[in-house]
Formats: C-alpha cells, structure tokens, sequence
C-alpha cells in the first residue's frame, strides 16, 4: 500500500441501516420514558456540567436512538447525577434512573 | 319590495365541508341554497380520508353525518359553473347542466388541491415504485389497493412536502400534515408493528387540543422515531429499496437510511379550478394563489367584491374544525347581507 | 419448697431442651458469622467496644430500654408499647424469677437449664414461708402480665386500629405458626401450673384455677399433658424462631451491642446488616410511616417486607424495592429497633451499581465564582471575623428566590460573604451517595473540598439540606464551621444582628427530610419562625413529617407516583389551617409550589419580607 | 423505476440546441490529460457530420478553475469570457460551446448575472475595452460539447460500429452517466433533462444501445471540489467523496463510466488508482481492472469506429482493454504505448492493485 499523504476519511454520517436496535430496545423496555423525549434541551441546558464537559442528556438519548453508543456513554461518564433534569423535564422523564439504565445495559457490551 | 328569504338564492361553490355546512346553515336560514360540486360526489378531500387525526374519528362517519339531511338544499353533483355575470345586484350563475340561477349571494368553498408531489423530483414521486403521498396511504387504509405498500419493514414519512418551500411557492406550512403523518405513522404502526417508523418532519407543529397527545402516543405507545430533518434526496437501490438522505439536525450529523416505503406529506396548494372565478370577478389572490379575504382578522369570510363570500382552505390552508367554524361564519355573514339589501 | 423428683428430670422437658439446644447454637453460630463478615475496622471496634465499661453500661440501658421494655413503642402508642414490653419484660422476669426460685430452693439444680423453666413441675411445696409466697406472688403476676400481651396481641390481629396502626404486616405460614405457639405458650403454662398447684403451690392466680379445676377434673391426671404441651410448644418455637419475625427477640440485643460500637452498614447482607435484618421484629410501624403507602401498589416496598425479602436473599425484589425508596428516613425514625434500613437500601443500590466508568477529569475547569474570587471582601478577614462561604448547590439553581433572600440576609446582618458557586459548581456528591455511588461521589469531594479550602473561608453556609448532610457528614473540613442557613439566620437573630418584626401571618414549616430525620435540626427554623408568625405545627411533624415526593432518593418513583406523596405531605401540612408553608430546602420549594393550594415561601425569603 | 415517471421530467427540461455553426471553446485541463477527446469531439463533428465548428487559435481558459479556487474575482473571469465572445462576433459565429463543464457552468452564470445586473455586463464593457480594445455581444445560444453528442445521438448511432453492448453476452453495457455539477445543479433550466434525473448522457448512452445504471450517489459530485483537492490537506476529503460514489455503484457492476466532464474524468479515473493503492479495492464488472471513465465524445467516437489508441484511451489510468473486448473493438495491443509515427512512449509502471493491461 502507498501512502500518499491522505486517505479515505470515515463516515460521520449515522447510518441507520447499520444501526443494531436490540440494545436500544431493551432500553425502551427497562426505561418507556426514553420514548418521550421531545429534544427540548432543558436538561442539557440546566446541567451543572454544561459549560465544562460535553454531557448532553439529550444528545445522550438522540445518540442512543442513532446507534452512537461510544459518544452517549463517553457523555455519560461525566454525569453526577445531581437530578436537576430530572426537575426540569417537562415530559417527566426520569432521566436520573434512565442515566443509571442506560450505564448497566450498555455495559453489557 | 320586501323579498322573503326563500325569494333569495345563494350559490356555494363547492361541496367539501365548508359548502356542506353553509348551505345547511343558510338553508336553516330559509334562503334558497344551490350547492355546485365538480366531483361526482359531495365531501372534498374528506371523501377520500379513512380517519382523521387526533381522535381516529372515521372520515365517512362525519361526512355521513354532515350530508345526513340537506334540507331544501338545490345539490349538483358532477356540476361546473360555465359562466358567471355579475348583475347590478347579484350575480348569474350558469351551470354546466344547463341550469341557470341569479344568485344573490355568491360562497366560494373552493378548497385546495393537494401538492403534487412529483414536483418535488429529490423524492421520486412517480418514478420511485415505494414512493406515496399521504392521500395515497388513506386510500390504502379505506381499503384502496396501493401495490407500492406491499409488506413494510422499515416505513418513512416526509413532513413538509410542498409546505415551506419558497422553491415550489409554498413559503405557508399546511397546518395539517405534521397532526396527519403522525397520525398516519400511528396507524400504520398498527398495521406493521414490527416496521420501524421515522418522521422526518422541520418542526413538529402539534398545536390543536388532543394534537400532543396523539404525539406522545405515537413516541411512546407506538415507538415512531422523530428525525427533525428535511429528507434532501432519495434514491433507489438495486434492489428498489429507498436509500434515505437527510441531516439529524439534533446531532448535526448527516442521517442515511434505507426504506421499503416513503409517504410524502403533500400540502395544500390553492386550487386552480378557482382561477377563472377569480379573474371573472376581479377578486384578489395572495402571491401563493389563495383568494384574499377583505381582512384577514375582522373581516376574513369577506372578499373585495359585494356578495361574494368565502369560507374554508380557498383562503388558505385550515383544518377541518376551522374550516367548519368559517363555514358558519359565512352562512352569518350572507344573511347580515342580504338583510340588509 | 424440695425436689419432687430424685432425677430432677422428665421425658416431657425433651422438646424444650432440643428446640432451646437448637436455638443457642444457631444463635452462636450467627454472632460467629456476624463478627467475621464486619470489615476488619469495624470487627476491631467491636471487640474494643467490648472492653469498654461506659459502652457496658450504655449498652445495658439499651438493653433494658429497647429490648424489654420498649420505650420507644411506649412514647409513640401507649397501648402498643404496653403489649410489646408486657410480652417480653415479663417473660424475661418468668426466666429470671424460675431462675432465682431454683437459686434459692434448690440451688444444686442451677445447672440444669431447663430447671427453672419448669420448676413448679420439678418441685413440693413443703411448707409456706414468706420468700415463698411472694416469689409465687411475682410468678403469677408476671404470668398475668404476659397473659394481658398476649390477649392484646391476639387483638391486635383483628383490630390493629386501636392500636394506632392502620396497617399491620402480613405474615408468613413459619410466622403464623410461631405466632399460635407464642399464643398458647402462656395459657398452657397457666394450665400446667394450675393444675400442679396443688403440689408445687402456687399464688392468686394458680390456686384458684386449681381449686376451679378440681371441681370438674382429676386435676392429677392433666399435669404431665399440660406440661408436655408447654414443653412442645416452647420447643416448636425455639426451632422455628430463626425462620420467623421472633428473631428479633435474641438479635436486637446483640445489635444494639454492635451498634454502639459505632459500626455502620458496609454490605447489604453481610455483618452489621444480618444483625440489622434480623432484629426487625416485621410489627409493621413502619408501613404506616412510608410516605409511598399512599398507593395500594406501594405497599409491597414498606421496609419491613424489604428487610423480609433480603433474609430471604431475593435480590431481584430487593433491589426494585431499594431503587424504589425516597430515603426519606422515616421509617428508620419510627422503628422500635431502629434497624438503618436507609442505609442497608443504600449499600445495596452499591453493591447492584454497574460499574460504570466516571470521567470527572473536566472538575478542574471549575473555579470559585468570580464574584468570590475576586470581590474586595474576599481578602483576609481580619481577626475574630469569620468568613462565610456560601455554596448554593445544584438545586437552588433552580430556585433562585433561596439564593437572592439568602444573599439579602446577609448583607443586611453586614456578614462578609461569598457566593461560592454563584456561577453553577461541582454537585455536592449526595445525589451519589443516596444512589449508592460513594466510590464516585469521592471525587466531588475532594475537589469541592479543595475549592473551599482555597477561599479562606471559616464558615460553609448552606441553603440545600442535601448539601448540608453530605458536607456534615462525608467532607473533612476541619476548622471550618458547616451551618445550614436556618442555624445561621437564628443566630443572626438572637446575637441581634438582624431583627425581626411579626406579621401574625399563619406559618407552617414542613422539616425537609434531610434536615430533620438527616441532621437533627428542628428547633432553629421554628424559633425563627415563631418571631415572624404565628407558627402551627402539621399533623405530623418532627421526625415524623412526610416527605415532600421530590426527594432524590428514589431512584424509580415516577413523576405521577411523586404527585401522590406530595398531595398526601400537603395534606399534612395543611392540617391546621395554616396560610403559607414554609420550608427550607429548594426541592420541597420546587416539588410543593406546582401543587400547592397554598402559597409556598422558603425560610429565608419569609425572613426577608419580615425582616426590619 | 418508473420510466415514464422520468421522461415526464425531461420533458420539463428541454432546451433548443441549433444544428449548426458553433465557435467552440476548449477545455484547459482537458488538452492535457485527454487531448484525443476534443480532437475526436471536432473531427466527428466536422468530416463525419459536415457541421461548421470554428475554432480560434487566439481563444484562452476561462478562468473558471482559478475562479472556483477562490484565486481570481469573477470579473476576472468575465472578462477573458467577453474576450472569448469578441472572437466570436470577430469570426461571425453566434452560437458558443464549450467543452468544460466547469467553463459551461461559469458561462452559464456569467450571462444570467448579466441578465439580471446590465450594469455588471456594461462594466465588463468597459473592462474588456480597458484591457485589450475589444468590442463584444452575447452569444444567442451557449451550449456544452455533451449537449451536442446528444443533439447528434441518432446521427453517432446512425455511424456506428460497435454500440455499446457486450458482444459475448448480447446483452446491452452497463454504463453509469456522471455529470459534472456545474452542467445543471446551478441552472437545471440550462440543462438537457434538470438536475434531478439529467438527460444529456442517459440518452446518448440508451442511443448508443447501452443501459443507464442509477445507483444511489449519482448526484454526488466526482470528489474534485476544486479546494478540496488542490489544498493537499483537504485531498482526503475529495479521495473520500468519489470513495462513497465507487461504494455506491459497485453492487451495480458497471461496465463503462461515461461523464461529460473533464474534472470528473480525471478524478473518477484516477482516484480508481488511488483507491486501489491505498485500500487494495478495485471496482467495475472485470476483477481488478477498475471502471473505465470515458468522455462523452471518446464514447461516440468508440462506438463509431476511431482507433482507441489514436484516441488517446492509454492517457486514462483504467485500463480500457476489458471494455474494447466487450465491445468487440478491434485494436492492435502493441500501439498502445506507442506515440505518432511509432514513437515508443515507455511503459508506465504497473502499481500493485490495479491492473493495467
């Protein structure tokens, strides 16, 4: 093989085709409320880590939902679980416990 | 002398909800109704509805009800208006069944036509075998084959085709077809529950009573999964499957998929059968084609011209509840005018 | 007062000496298991614990207290605590009475244990002396003593609302069947002993049965029955205790023996929590307690069935009922016990925890707010002034009314202050814990601890009773003062620093779990609020005060299930009348505000508006 | 697929293409690479059809590289364009095509800017004047070199010798129609067929008795992008894009490549190389040959019988063997390196994972 100084970059684009739905689906059945979200953002938005780590609980849920685990559970690791989305959702989710479902299924991988 | 109202004629034009409804209203009123409808059968776009959104309430269930009992009601089906002349007061009417009438009062409830959907080319309607619109789904439901539905796994559903779309000249959204694509995602998750359902809408746009809850129903009961994100492109694989292009603009990553089924949401677009009307009687339109009511808040079921009225989606897209709510309105508004000729 | 037999033995004490042999060495084996499953430390407190004669007499007391006479049932439902203490003080006075009897009248028996648990079978009456009688006297007394428990029992099962309780444990076959022993284990003593009263003698309660007895029945023939059936009967139950709620009975002694070596839950079902589990008795008080027992569907999560399932090691349904728990800690505070099921519910969250990896790296971008890092008054205090931190916590992020009130009480006493996370911080770590987290929740600790070192502060002020518990209890921050604000501003008032005027308006504070049951701070609040308005009490209140349904504890609860609690608290609250609740913690705040007829105020924005 | 679907598109999107007389403008990039595609481009049209298509030695590049490489402001380029559109009237011609779809394009816009500004138009006047004392009117019709093979598809097919359709099988070429983006995303009016379902090469292809394959990253651009290749730190980008088009077509099995523009050439050709140089991966329906990329006009001269090493088939990195033997053409192995009159050109190195001959 030659290096040429550059080469094929992978996709950024999320693939559903390639996207196993299992784990996320033993997800919707341990935790329906992942279903709810409306990607309001309050919970991004009013997290005490905002500002100084990535987590974004509702890109957590979206990432799950497009198969993007890694990113959702790298997001994870800085939760503190402090419950202030849990205040703030305005659906209702438990977003606390649904943090502490997505950490023991996806560690299954 | 003092005419009774049974001495005074009203046409309506058009036999979709809006027409029905006047014409019931006005014929409660005691005035002579004549109810033109083009298509051989009254009802609009609610005649090929199988159920409406957010209730599930069946379409000929409503129309059922609502042509019940026409009253006195003069109703032509399979009828066009050939010529019309306005008079010193009031208007002659000539119907294509070789009727005459001097109306004195004049209803446009013209409604609209549903986007053509293949002037979207990125979609593929009518090229792409697994390419639908909405309306061809509820002929599905009413039990209509669709041979491009066939045995789904994977179903997507395409918001806002024709409908903010500066490209096509439909810069106004639809009203209806966000509440109609979940409703419709809803119903054919009952069909196929194994499918996987996306809708790829720009905003969800859930603003009626009862609206939400049909949203919250279809995430969580149904597990239908919103993608906020304009489909950009469609095409077909070798297998004829539709591969999928759009932005997951709430990752910001761009979004692929490959469907066996995708139902575009046509809007509404004004109907052109009202052209000639309109230029007949000089009544203004809207850069999008919709007749122009007189005021848009005080005065909507009102046109420019004296004895010309409007009711329903000839003004601009409306849902059926508003276009009912018009209908009445109008009915009023012709009896405070014609008392007072 | 002799021997009746020269063997001092009979066939029928078998069962008793088997179930008793049974039990003792059960018993033994357990405390065995017990010791050595306790973590290294904690074995070493107690065996230090154990040589130490003011723990001794501490124990003692508890001892007697709680085990025999149930002080603490007493001060909570009378009647209750009267069944409770007559059952087991006087059965312990029967054993102790047959035991100075046999001491004194046949003391060559002692050896024998199973002597003085029968001694009136054992032994003639010879002659009647004084000592004689009297003993006779207490026997009977106490066995009447025993005999009113027991009757109070067996009523109890059928109208457990006289005695307070709404709701009563539902019991288990083994449970039942020890119950019926335990039932008729009095009667037939009273039986046996009446109709052996013409021989061993006996006082106002055995002579008169006998002499009743003999009327209608050849009294000699149903002494050895009657006997045999007492013997079976203690002998059944004995074996049977360790599979049934009696259990408490011999292992809350030695509970309490461990507990006040200051040993603290480590496993779920390991050590300390096997004393824990088995000391609870099931009576049920605190089902009654729970503030998720509102809802039917609830009532399988009441601590007791949750201390029954981990006996029985159902992990699967302990752990539902563990994450289900708002760790609202009444149901520690109600129990006679006081099994710390809180915290068995808690290292069970722990030990079922995935073991997720925690990435607290980006901690160090925090800093303290600017205003506190950067205002003038953040410069050494000068000498004898005390400077104040104040960290506001995640939650009163949410509830900016705390912060601001909080800020305009200090300024007015002319504090100097800072706000130390005024721009949002590290969360305070107890949201962690109450998960079962520790391992992680060490690191905000530590690098909140080093924040609050940096700013030179001798005071830590907190509004967030979640904060105060875990800064209190898990943060070593020695020479610096923790102080809730509610502690602070009644010192503000009675050094004079701020003053008060009262508005005669109708207060009721509602004690915010963490504060009350979780750090004892009850009087503050209400001595402030006192000189405000006129201050009513809850239906409940003090230990007892139910849970607001916001609480972080509950891993589970759903929104819909936290609405029933909160409703149920705001009855409570509002039981005399009151015109505004008033708390003192930013989640009470947040969950009674939406549901609340009336107006809910937090403690320091009430001392704004009535401050001069 | 409905074709019907399609060809009710194309009927939207039809444009009037004069038979006849045409100055004709050049492609820069294309001289170079593959100079046998425009020579072959005038020869059929001028011996083989009898069309009149005038060519001036003095006409220059457009500009449009430079341009779309952020490197030159447009004026420049409108400029050199109203120079080449002087020559035109100087030589007494009307009509205007060129052979780059990129010039295409930039002319394209050119005129509808000046439609739509005339005071940019009369400043271009007077920067024409300025420069080089010029005088210019705007050609009546402006077309591409891809829209006249297609406006003479009937007359290539009438000629031809060996349609496109594989001789051992009968059954017809796979081909896939690229069409570089500035021939009609930018102003799908302009275009034979829009930009959705362009019509330009499908019909030459189908006219020539090949079948189109529509895979699902037609629309995708070549993978050029001007900056995304010329800046080296973004070549990756360009490899990566033609990468998702290869991907894309390669369940198709094509046969033939066949696009109407230089860049496009270029890139999917060579980029086959890189490709298989670098990941080992090879396309197309012969195993380890890749897809030959042919212009339109070495498509129609192919089909019609020109010599494919007189065309100039060896300046392409795919080898064209497999194809000419699918086709049935007759070519002589050892000319292929061989340069006018039997000069020998030298072998090129045969990479590892692409085969050549």
């Amino acid at each position: 093989m030659i290096d040429f100084g550059y080469g094929i970059s992978p996709s950024s684009a999320i693939n559903l085709d390639k996207f196993d739905r299992t784990m996320f689906e033993e997800l919707a059945r341990e935790e329906p409320d992942v279903l709810k979200c409306m990607a309001c953002g309050s919970c991004a938005a009013s997290c005490p880590t905002a500002g100084h780590s990535d987590m974004n609980l509702r890109k957590v849920i979206l990432l799950l939902g497009r198969g993007r685990e890694d990113e959702a559970l790298r997001m994870v690791s800085h939760c503190m679980l402090c419950g202030k989305c849990l205040i703030v959702c305005p659906r209702g989710i438990n977003t606390r416990h649904l943090i502490l479902s997505v950490t023991k299924i996806y560690q299954k991988k | 002398m003092e005419l009774t109202n049974q001495q005074r004629n009203v046409v309506i034009i058009g036999g979709g909800p809006a027409g029905i409804e006047a014409s019931k209203a006005l014929d409660a009123l005691g005035y002579t109704v004549f109810l033109i409808e083009r298509e051989n059968r009254l009802g609009g776009h609610l005649g090929r509805w199988d159920r409406l959104f957010p209730y599930g309430t069946p379409a000929d269930d409503v129309l059922g009800q609502m042509t019940a009992s026409m009253g006195r009601v003069k109703w032509f089906t399979s009828t066009e208006v050939t010529q019309l002349n306005k008079l010193e007061r009031g208007y002659n009417v000539i119907l294509s069944n070789g009727l005459s009438v001097l109306a004195d009062a004049l209803l446009l409830t013209t409604g609209f036509t549903l986007f053509n959907a293949s002037k979207k080319e990125e979609y593929g309607y009518g090229i792409y075998d697994k390419v639908i619109t909405n309306a061809d789904l509820e002929d599905w439901f009413s039990g209509i084959p669709v041979p491009a539905v066939g045995n789904p796994r994977r179903i997507g559903f395409v918001h806002c085709v024709g409908s903010r779309d500066e490209k096509v000249g439909n810069r106004y959204c639809s009203k209806v077809c966000c509440a109609t694509a979940v409703k419709q995602a809803c119903e054919i998750k009952q069909q196929f529950p194994d499918a996987v359902v996306y809708c790829f809408y720009m905003d969800l746009r859930m603003f009626g009573r009862g609206y939400e809850d049909m949203y919250l129903e279809a995430q969580k009961k149904y597990g239908v999964i919103f993608v906020r994100g304009r489909v950009s492109e469609v095409s077909e694989d070798k297998d004829g499957h539709l591969f999928v292009k759009a932005e997951d603009t709430l990752s910001g990553k761009p979004l692929r998929v490959t469907l066996d089924l995708l139902v575009l949401m046509a809007g509404m677009s004004h109907n052109r059968a009202v052209d000639p009307i309109a230029r007949t009687l000089a009544l203004s339109t809207m850069e999008d084609g919709f007749l122009k009511p007189k005021d848009s808040l005080t005065a909507a079921q009102a046109s420019y011209c004296t004895g010309v009225f409007y009711a329903g989606a000839c003004t601009g897209p409306k849902t059926l509840p508003e276009t009912m709510a018009e209908a009445r309105a109008a009915a009023t508004n012709i009896h405070e005018y014609l008392q007072e000729q | 007062m002799k021997d009746r037999f020269i063997s001092g033995y009979n066939d029928f004490v078998l069962p008793f000496v088997i179930g008793m042999s049974f039990i003792l060495i059960y018993l033994a084996i357990g405390i065995i298991r017990v010791i050595a499953q306790l973590p290294a430390q904690d074995r070493k407190k107690f065996f230090l614990s154990l040589i130490n004669p003011k723990l001794w007499i501490i124990n003692l007391k508890d001892i007697i207290c709680d085990v025999l006479l149930h002080t603490r049932i007493w001060k909570r439902k009378p009647l209750l605590g009267y069944m409770h203490s007559s059952i087991a003080f006087g059965w312990f006075m029967l054993i102790v009475l047959g035991h100075i009897e046999t001491w004194m009248f046949v003391p060559d028996r002692l050896s024998t244990f199973y002597y003085p648990v029968f001694f009136r079978f054992f032994v003639m009456e010879t002659d009647h002396t004084i000592g004689g009688s009297f003993f006779f006297f207490l026997m009977d007394f106490f066995l009447l003593i025993v005999l009113s428990g027991v009757f109070l029992a067996m009523f109890k099962r059928i109208r457990s609302r006289i005695f307070g309780m709404r709701r009563t444990t539902n019991n288990q076959l083994p449970d039942r069947i020890a119950m019926y022993c335990l039932w008729a284990i009095f009667p037939v003593r009273l039986l046996a002993e009446s109709f052996t009263a013409g021989i061993a003698g006996g006082s106002f309660l055995t002579r008169p049965m006998y002499w009743l007895f003999s009327n209608f029945l050849t009294n000699t023939y149903h002494i050895l029955p009657t006997w045999w059936a007492y013997s079976t009967l203690l002998g059944t139950f004995f074996v049977l205790l360790p599979f049934t709620r009696y259990m408490h009975i011999p292992t809350e002694a030695f509970l309490i023996v461990l507990r006040n070596a200051g040993i603290k839950v480590s496993h779920p079902r390991k050590g300390y929590s096997i004393a824990q589990i088995y000391s609870c008795s099931n009576c049920g008080m605190c089902i009654d307690a729970c503030p998720m027992m509102g809802q039917k569907k609830n009532l399988r999560y009441a601590t007791v069935y949750f201390n029954r399932l981990l006996r029985r090691r159902n992990w699967a349904r302990c752990e539902e009922s563990a994450d289900k728990c708002l760790m609202c800690g009444k149901c520690v505070a109600v129990c006679p016990v006081g099994v710390d099921s809180c915290n068995i519910k808690r290292s069970l969250r722990g030990l079922k925890a995935a073991p997720a990896p925690a990435d607290y790296g980006y901690f160090s971008t925090y800093s303290l707010s600017e205003s506190a890092a950067t205002s003038p008054s953040s410069a050494e205090p000068a000498a004898g002034q005390e400077k104040i931190l104040y960290y506001a916590g995640c939650m009163t992020q949410l509830t900016p009314v705390i912060s601001k009130a909080v800020g305009t009480v200090l300024d007015r006493a002319g504090v100097n202050w800072e706000f130390m996370d005024r721009d949002g911080g590290i969360c305070c770590g107890r949201p962690l814990i109450l998960a079962g987290r520790d391992e992680r929740a060490r690191e905000m600790i530590r690098s909140n601890t080093e924040l609050i070192r940096q700013s030179g502060a001798t005071v830590l002020l907190l509004s967030c009773p979640i904060c105060y518990k875990v800064f209190r209890e898990n943060y070593d921050l020695k020479g610096i003062r923790i102080v809730h604000y509610t502690e602070y501003f009644d010192e503000l008032v009675r050094l004079g620093r701020i003053t008060l005027r009262n508005s005669g308006e109708k207060l009721v504070y509602h004690d915010p779990c963490e504060l009350g049951r979780g750090c004892k701070v009850y009087k503050e609040p209400r001595r402030v609020l006192g000189a405000v308005g006129e201050l009513v009490e809850a239906e409940k209140h003090h230990d007892e005060s139910i849970c607001c349904g916001g609480s972080l504890g509950s891993l589970t609860l759903s929104y819909e299930d936290r609405k029933d609690i909160t409703m149920h608290s705001l009855d409570n609250l509002l039981y005399a009348s009151p015109e505004r609740i008033v708390t003192a913690c930013p989640l009470c705040l947040k969950t009674f505000s939406p549901y609340s007829p009336k107006k809910v105020s937090d403690f320091a924005e009430v001392i704004v508006q009535n401050m001069n | 697929m409905n074709y019907e679907g399609k060809k009710r598109i194309w009927s939207e999107f039809q444009k009037e293409i004069p038979d006849d007389r045409y100055f004709y403008a050049r492609s820069c990039i294309r001289q170079n690479f593959n100079p046998g595609a425009e020579q072959a481009f005038l020869d059929i049209v001028r011996n083989r059809f009898g069309k009149d298509f005038y060519e001036d030695p003095l006409h220059t590049t457009c500009g449009g590289i430079a341009y779309h490489s952020d490197t030159t402001p447009e004026e420049t380029s409108m400029t050199i364009i109203a120079r080449q559109f002087s020559l035109m009237n100087q030589a007494g011609y009307r009509n205007f095509v060129v052979s780059c779809v990129t010039s295409f394009g930039l002319h394209t816009e050119i005129l509808q800017t000046w439609e739509e500004h005339p005071e940019i138009e009369a400043k271009i006047h007077e920067l024409l004047w300025k420069a080089c004392k010029r005088e210019f009117t705007k050609p009546d019709f402006l077309m591409h070199s891809s829209d006249m093979m297609y406006h003479y598809r009937f007359l290539i097919s009438e000629q031809a010798r060996y349609p496109l359709i594989n001789v051992h099988t009968g059954e017809p070429l796979k081909v896939v129609e690229h069409i570089g983006c500035h021939y009609s995303k930018i102003f799908p009016s302009k275009s034979v067929g829009g930009a959705e379902y362009p019509r330009v090469l499908a019909g030459l292809v189908e006219a020539l008795g090949g079948s189109v394959v529509d895979y699902p990253e037609r629309r995708h651009c070549c993978g050029f992008g001007f900056r995304q290749y010329l800046v080296k730190a973004n070549r990756g980008y360009s490899l990566t894009n033609t990468y998702k088009k290869f991907e894309s077509m390669e369940p198709f099995h094509p046969d033939l490549i066949i696009t109407n523009c230089p860049g496009c050439n270029y890139f999917l050709d060579r980029w086959q190389y890189v490709i298989a140089e670098t990941s080992g991966k090879t396309y197309g329906d012969t195993p380890g040959y890749g897809i030959p990329v042919l212009s339109s006009e070495e498509v129609s001269a192919l089909v019609m019988g020109y010599d494919p090493w007189d065309l100039g088939l060896q300046m392409h990195q795919v080898a064209v063997e497999p194809l000419l033997d699918k086709m049935g053409v007759q070519y002589d192995k050892s000319r292929k390196y061989k340069g006018v009159g039997g000069k020998d050109l030298g072998i090129p190195a045969s990479p590892a994972n692409i085969r050549i001959f």
